[in-house]
């Protein structure tokens, strides 16, 4: 029989305004194996935890509870308490009466007999535990980024800076991401290009960075610090140790009609292609799909005209093996597709356009070299309509229901520079709110209106109408003259929700990263862990988390490096104790765990056992700690009960159980 | 010796079960098994054999022995109360009757078994002769009579009331005190019956005919006995003819006389319900103590099934075998094992070694 | 049961269940009003039913010509993102006050035959309400 | 059988077997019981009839310990739970040479004894070189003739057919002897009130003695401690003591089974209270083959069971109450 | 059931909570103080693959009357592919349970993330609701354990 303690915890008010601490501590004091119960002011406190530690020693406790917040806040603080005070930390059991009870319970009666019964579980499963040793597992110093964009070239140079390898996974041809798509930025104005590609050549040319381009990750195994990580490097039909980037397979290449998607399908490249100018590597792409040798076996002009024969149409995908301590994803984002949003024509007319898109149009190496036109007929419009919200902050399954964050400052942005460069211009801006909370944004705003003339107006936009002529009908409410507008405009801008990368589900789910129903990876605690994944070892850097501008992206991609060097910097972790054991008098052999671990961590050995006189060998599981790590799915599949997980055993939980229907 | 018609089984049935608790075979889902009868219950007395014997009627599959109360950390214990209501087990076969003497030496031996001596003490036995008796049945073997549960010296008292079933009248003879009582009690049902004991005697004769047609009725006991232990226990017979055997407690829990049972624990949350039930010595975990189990293999549990039935307990209880011819294991055993087969294995290989 | 709509807290309510729609999701971005075609004849805007609704101003709404003039085409319910549909909120309106007045015109029998399967419902019934004379 | 004791002495003599695992005559025409064989004289006793229903595969598992190989005579379905057994490691392929025995339904005495005969002296009609079509039983009271479809175990109106899954070689014919759909019980309870449901399941399973026949004779049962009987699972049960211990001894073990159970119908013939144990396997299966695609345990020794794999667009729990 | 009846009957909800989703998203339900009954008492296991169809059938013996297991969203596991192991393993089990005769509401498995605090209030919300309109479960009790 376990000498079990008690402590509940007041939290201040947060829990004694609600539950009856006295009672608690009264009625858990006349439970079998309470030896102990007080309460205290705040239990988490150093007073609190001296409270914990004298009693342990003066009343020689083998186990205690302690009736307070989640365990997902202070389990750590009280298991390291209980060792000070020399009691195995895992002989510590939480109640969790503040998130489950007070919190969500007005009537006081209710409460209090309610944390008595999580008391009364937390109890019969203390006295169940066992004394549990965490083991030790070695990290390996080296880190993988998912994730080219800006804040994974951050990422990766600050962890390599610390004097840790990078891996640099990126899908596209190049490095750059959404940030080198965009002409200028806000709040400064400056160039994007002038501020990505000296980070990117840095990135490219770091000892300790190593680039996979075109690559995807293709599997992930093992556990913090010592993950173990299938790269596919896909076959680029070029071979980059011979190429030069030269560019005369591009302009020679015959194929020349193919979407290109640096400039969002807005104009068309060659098959064989470098996306952008300042692409790194320099190196281009045959783009299988379009290519024509690749469709029909004839053409090979681009291997007769590469001088260096870096041409290699042979060429096959290649699986990188890799062993990583830490992750950082920076999977990024993408604009919401717009086709379920008729009422704004943006598939019917070409004049209708993403913000995106009007980055690339404003962009000098865009498809229309950066000058200011309509795709449909190429004069430049005289009155162009933004309309802000397309598909952010929506209820329907058509958009999304977050802020997207970024618009309202690129909008003001667009706004700005049109009316610098095209003074005739006329521009309407159409929002529900501008949200413009960061340094030097609202006064980057007020320039727009009051410095440039961007006509802003409090109203949505209901409908966009292609004329006959050429032109649009825009239909759109005026809130604050309680108005209905209908103006004529060359070009619609619609800010369109972001939202992130298709991939980062697949990925996620690789990584056993936890993933939110908008598809943005959660942090580890919305406050206090921003940049960890709930998975150890998974860091978040940029706009796979949330959406973010540029600053706040690098930020978040230093802070996710500052935590992964944090992790590299260790030698060994201590692994989780919480792990499966087999029972070998009880197991069948019979595999069926092995099937449903995730780990692998699973094996059998012919092993002989003395089973109450019987001498035999037997085919029996055995479980390898390090690998394991924790679920219990083994436990489950096990007829026999032979597989039992150490933290949270069958019987514990069956106590538990019965402790709360009792 | 009084009658009743067969349709008036009901009406008899009501009144015995206005004053006490009547036990009788049920039919249910199918198969007839002792049970407490009420109104909605099917009664079956044509059924030879119920799947279980009656002896739960007195040594149930599982009662509880006493509860403790938990309050805080004080705990109270509360015994069960006895049996203290009058009940009346209907239908018990000849077999099943011997069944009964058994446990009587087992339960009421010093140091008696309360629970089961109260049962004893309220209970009243309706004996029914066996109609037709079947393949499976071998009780004359044991000296048992399935015309006449009173015929056997074994059983002498323990039958309360006989009754037969003949051509759909059913013949009503007291035979104990208790028996009188329960005749006194259910008088206006029955009417006194003239040509009743030759209808019964020829009854007895039609049984006891079909009972020397049975094949198993001359099956031989030659060399089981008290003191065959060490022939019987050493033999390498046992080594083959367990091996079908499942470890299953069908034939434990179906037979009439076996008796062991295990003591168990059962936590309600509030407190403990110490309670006994049924075991079987065909399960691995049968006396299962701290440091294992005296019998390891299932050879060994076999085998002991069968020498306390036809050596230990005969050893001693005077003689008396603790099988009683019921056929039940017989027909019920899922591996078609049984005591016949293993009395007849020794008699084929004359119980060498 | 009666009904004034003078009797704010109750008309608003009702008109809640009616319609069924939770006027507090309105983040009053004005789509509503910008896709109405027939928002110039309305003397109480779309966007603006929603806040008299919150507001409990139902005799307001009442009174207003706004009633008679919704088309019942439902292009704002269709483009609301938030999914809020002023156009039901009109129509809940209209069929309180037709309640009110004790004007239900057409019988529950006489609906079905009048019934054309692809036209929607709704509009029948708000239809058959604004014309009924 | 001649020809397959014929060919056990073969086998026996030429040393491929060092036993054969077959059944032996009983004493009553209808209880053969299974023996092992080590010797062509002990064959003489060596049996095979309609009334050899015992799933010898889970035999495989204590002879799979022993020396040399185990000549094991495996009907059609028992190739299922051997091969099932093989996949869990649980009996050694190459401690055993199977002969596939012919099948032409298997009979229940009990069945027998339903029609009201008692007093059975013979039984003829039941060997599998019989056309079995009738058996003629003779007995104390009379003769009597009864279809030996009437006679089959419920499980061979649902068989699974007259394949074998695994073999070495097979001798003696086999008959197709399905007459009924396999799911046809399942769906008429499936179509009962809730309170219907359970007032038909009360019934059945208050009738349960707890001898664990069933579990015992299980070929996917083969834990070598069971959790019921297990004191470290806090879950050791002996006795219904009350009704729910039965059910959740009956739904717990066929969910231990499920997904591994072959659906051989050892449960129900066991049974010594004739309760329709089969039904809780067989919902199962249909709930698996409807849920996740048809599955047959034991159809072969490798394939992963359907509750050790999934698929990313499996039914959700709500189904069932979805469906009402 | 009546309204008087309902004051009488409390009752006794388990829900089986993994840890890295579920049990979080009632922390956050917590901290943003969406109430739901005291009826329902959290249990945290690792992992909804960790939940036994043991502990279920031990919570309906023991006398409760509703028992819920949430988990992370398919896909989302912390491990990977626990919870469909778990989705198949309450699939089967609530359908035997139907199949015997007990109300089908008594079980429930809802998929609840770390950010879901609304979704778990509502759902404890929900689940009570059908556990009182259900009333006391009778059909899957141990009546040794009554009070």
């Amino acid at each position: 029989m376990q000498r079990i303690g008690v402590f509940v915890c007041h939290c201040g008010t947060n829990i004694a305004a609600t539950v009856d601490v006295k009672k608690v501590v009264e009625m858990t004091a006349k439970e079998p194996g309470v030896v102990h119960a007080e309460d205290y002011q705040y239990m988490c406190s150093e007073a609190g935890q001296a409270k914990i530690i004298n009693a342990i020693h003066e009343k020689n406790l083998t186990g205690i509870v302690v009736c307070s917040c989640s365990p997902r806040m202070h389990e750590a603080t009280f298991r390291k308490a209980a060792q000070k005070a020399g009691l195995n930390p895992y002989m510590v059991e939480i109640a969790n009466i503040r998130e489950h009870c007070s919190w969500i319970h007005k009537d006081m009666e209710e409460a209090t007999l309610k944390a008595v019964i999580l008391a009364r579980a937390a109890i019969a499963k203390v006295n169940l535990d066992a004394p549990l040793q965490p083991g030790e597992s070695l990290v390996t110093k080296r880190a993988l980024v998912i994730g080219g964009g800006i804040a994974g070239i951050q990422s990766a140079l600050d962890i390599a800076e610390a004097g840790y390898e990078v891996d640099i996974v990126e899908k596209l041809p190049s490095i750059g991401g959404r940030m080198s798509q965009l002409d200028k930025t806000f709040p400064t104005l400056d160039c994007s290009a002038c501020i990505l590609t000296p980070k990117m050549v840095e990135a490219a040319a770091h000892e300790k960075i190593n680039i996979y381009t075109y690559s995807e990750v293709e599997k992930v195994s093992g556990f913090v610090g010592d993950f173990t990580v299938d790269i596919r490097k896909k076959a680029r039909s070029v071979d980059m140790s011979k190429c030069t980037g030269c560019g005369v397979c591009s302009e020679k290449c015959p194929s020349k009609k193919n979407p290109n998607e640096f400039n969002r399908g807005l104009n068309n490249r060659s098959a064989i292609y470098i996306p952008f100018a300042q692409a790194i590597p320099n190196v281009p792409v045959i783009d299988r799909e379009h290519c024509t040798k690749f469709k029909t076996g004839k053409c090979g002009v681009c291997s007769k005209v590469c001088a260096a024969g870096a041409i290699d149409y042979e060429q096959k995908d290649e699986i990188i093996t890799q062993k990583y301590g830490a992750i950082v994803v920076a999977t990024g984002f993408d604009v919401i597709p717009l086709d379920k949003y008729d009422e704004y024509a943006y598939s019917q007319s070409k004049d209708v356009i993403t913000s995106l898109e009007l980055e690339r149009i404003m962009n000098a190496a865009g498809p229309t070299k950066g000058h200011l036109e309509r795709l449909s007929d190429g004069k430049a419009p005289k009155n162009i309509v933004f309309v802000q919200c397309v598909g952010s902050r929506c209820s329907d399954e058509r958009g999304k229901s977050y802020c997207s964050k970024i618009c309202c400052m690129y909008t003001a942005k667009h706004a700005m520079l049109i009316r610098d460069k095209y003074p005739d211009t006329n521009v309407t801006v159409f929002y529900i709110d501008v949200r413009t909370p960061g340094k030097n944004f609202d006064e980057f705003y007020r320039r727009a209106v009051e410095d440039y003339g961007v006509n802003y107006v409090k109203g949505q936009v209901g409908k966009v109408i292609p004329q006959p002529d050429g032109t649009l009908m825009v239909q759109a409410s005026d809130l604050l003259e309680n108005k209905q507008i209908l103006m004529e405009a060359d070009m619609v801008v619609l800010a369109a929700a972001i939202e992130p990368n298709k991939d980062v589900r697949k990925i996620a789910t690789m990584l056993t990263a936890s993933i939110d129903t908008n598809n943005f990876l959660t942090e580890a605690h919305a406050k206090l862990r921003p940049v960890e994944s709930p998975t150890a070892g998974i860091f978040l850097s940029g706009v796979c988390q949330g959406p973010k501008d540029i600053p706040e992206t690098v930020a978040q991609a230093g802070a996710a490096a500052v935590k992964a060097i944090g992790l590299l910097a260790k030698d060994k972790l201590t692994t989780n104790p919480c792990t499966a054991h087999s029972d070998e008098l009880l197991c069948n052999g019979c595999s069926q765990c092995a099937n449903v671990c995730p780990y692998g961590a699973i094996s059998y050995e012919e092993k002989q056992v003395n089973d109450h006189g019987i001498r035999e060998t037997r085919r029996i599981a055995v479980v390898n700690n390090a690998l394991c790590q924790g679920c219990g799915a083994c436990t489950v599949t096990c007829p026999s009960g032979a597989m039992d997980l150490q933290g949270f055993s069958n019987r514990q939980i069956l106590a538990e159980v019965d402790a709360i229907c009792r | 010796m009084y009658k009743i018609e067969k349709e008036n089984l009901e009406a008899l049935f009501r009144k015995i079960a206005e004053s006490q608790d009547l036990i009788l075979p049920i039919k249910k889902a199918g198969q007839t098994n002792f049970g407490l009868w009420n109104e909605e219950e099917e009664a079956d007395l044509d059924t030879l054999k119920t799947v279980k014997s009656g002896k739960d009627a007195f040594f149930p599959q599982s009662e509880t022995l006493y509860t403790v109360v938990r309050d805080g950390k004080k705990l109270t214990v509360e015994p069960e109360a006895l049996r203290n209501r009058p009940f009346v087990v209907f239908g018990m076969k000849a077999c099943d009757v011997k069944g009964v003497a058994v446990l009587d030496k087992v339960f009421l031996a010093d140091p008696v078994d309360t629970f089961y001596a109260a049962r004893r003490e309220h209970g009243t036995i309706v004996a029914m002769a066996c109609h037709e008796p079947e393949e499976s049945c071998f009780c004359k073997v044991f000296g048992t009579d399935a015309a006449d549960p009173a015929a056997d010296a074994d059983t002498k008292g323990i039958a309360d009331v006989a009754v037969w079933m003949v051509e759909g009248s059913l013949y009503w003879k007291a035979l104990t005190g208790k028996g009188e009582t329960l005749t006194e009690a259910v008088k206006e049902l029955l009417t006194p019956s003239d040509d009743g004991q030759a209808k019964v005697d020829a009854e007895k004769e039609a049984i006891r005919s079909i009972v020397e047609k049975l094949p198993y009725t001359h099956l031989s006991l030659e060399g089981w006995d008290g003191n065959a232990t060490d022939e019987k226990f050493g033999s390498s017979v046992w080594e083959t003819l367990y091996k079908p055997c499942l470890a299953c407690g069908t034939c434990t829990f179906v037979c009439p006389t076996c008796q062991c049972y295990d003591i168990k624990d059962y936590d309600t949350g509030h407190g403990v319900k110490r309670y006994r039930c049924w075991d079987s010595c065909m399960y691995s975990d049968f006396t299962m103590m701290a440091h294992g189990n005296n019998r390891t293999s299932q050879m060994q549990r076999f085998r002991q099934r069968f020498m306390h039935k036809l050596v230990y307990f005969p050893a001693n209880n005077g003689g008396m075998y603790s099988c009683v011819g019921c056929g039940r294991c017989v027909e019920k055993c899922p591996s078609s094992l049984n005591i016949v087969k293993v009395i007849k294995a020794f008699e084929k290989h004359g119980g060498e070694k | 049961m009666a009904y004034t709509y003078g009797n704010t807290q109750n008309a608003a309510e009702r008109i809640k269940e009616i319609s069924g729609v939770n006027p507090l999701k309105c983040m009053k971005c004005g789509k509503c009003s910008a896709t109405c075609p027939a928002f110039n004849e309305m003397d109480i805007k779309p966007h603006q039913f929603v806040t008299y609704v919150q507001n409990g101003d139902i005799e307001a709404l009442a009174q207003s010509k706004s009633l008679w003039k919704c088309l019942s085409c439902f292009a704002c319910v269709e483009r609301c993102p938030r999914d809020v549909k002023p156009g039901k909120l009109i129509d809940a309106a209209r069929q309180l006050v037709v309640r009110e007045r004790g004007q239900n015109y057409l019988t529950a029998d006489e609906i079905p035959e009048l019934l054309d399967e692809e036209t929607p419902q709704q509009l029948l019934v708000s239809a058959f309400r604004r014309y009924r004379r | 059988m001649q020809e397959l004791i014929a060919r056990a002495k073969e086998l026996l003599a030429d040393g491929t077997v060092a036993r054969v695992l077959g059944w032996k005559a009983g004493d009553l025409p209808y209880n053969p019981e299974a023996a092992y064989f080590e010797t062509a004289e002990s064959l003489d006793e060596f049996v095979y009839n309609g009334f050899c229903g015992q799933n010898l595969s889970k035999m495989m598992i204590e002879a799979s310990k022993l020396e040399g190989k185990t000549l094991v005579c495996l009907k059609p379905c028992d190739t299922y739970s051997f091969n099932q057994l093989i996949k869990e490691h649980r009996v050694d392929r190459e401690k055993a040479y199977i002969i596939g025995v012919g099948c032409k339904g298997k009979l229940d005495v009990e069945k027998i004894r339903k029609m009201g005969i008692k007093g059975i002296q013979g039984i003829s009609g039941a060997e599998l070189t019989d056309d079995c079509e009738e058996l003629h039983i003779s007995t104390i009271y009379g003769d009597k003739t009864v279809a030996y479809k009437d006679a089959m175990l419920e499980r061979c109106h649902v068989c699974k057919g007259k394949e074998h899954m695994i073999y070495d070689e097979i001798i003696g014919e086999s008959k197709d002897t399905k007459d009924a759909d396999r799911f046809a019980e399942v769906e008429r309870i499936e179509k009962m009130k809730p309170e219907e449901r359970f007032a038909f399941f009360q019934k059945e399973l208050s009738k349960c003695i707890r001898c664990n026949a069933c579990r015992n004779a299980c070929p996917a049962c083969s834990c070598r401690k069971c959790v019921f009987d297990s004191t470290k699972f806090d879950s050791a049960q002996k006795a219904n003591v009350d009704s729910f211990e039965e059910k959740m001894f009956h739904i717990i073990r066929a969910f231990h089974v499920a997904g591994r159970c072959t659906d051989c119908g050892e449960c129900s013939r066991v049974c010594p209270q004739g309760i329709p144990l089969h039904l809780f396997n067989r919902k199962f299966i249909k709930d698996i083959d409807t849920f996740y695609g048809e599955y047959q345990a034991g159809a072969d020794a490798e394939s992963k069971g359907p509750l050790t794999s999934f698929t990313f667009d499996d039914v959700e729990p709500g189904v069932v109450a979805e469906r009402g | 059931m009546s309204i008087e009846a309902k004051e009488e009957f409390r009752p006794k909800i388990v829900a089986f909570c993994c840890n890295w989703c579920s049990y979080a998203g009632a922390d956050l339900a917590g901290s943003s103080r969406l109430s739901y009954p005291a009826d329902v008492k959290i249990i945290r296991v690792p992992c909804s693959c960790r939940v036994n169809p043991m502990f279920i059938l031990r919570a309906f013996e023991k006398g409760a009357d509703g028992v819920i297991m949430c988990g992370c969203h398919p896909g989302d596991c912390h491990y990977t592919t626990g919870n469909y192991y778990a989705r198949r393993r309450m699939t089967l089990l609530f359908s035997m349970l139907d199949f015997i005769g007990v109300e089908n509401g008594r079980t429930r498995v809802e998929w609840v993330s770390a950010a879901e605090g609304v979704k778990f209030s509502q759902t404890m919300n929900e689940f009570v609701e059908k556990i009182y309109s259900l009333g006391k479960n009778v059909r899957l009790e141990d009546l040794r354990c009554r009070n």
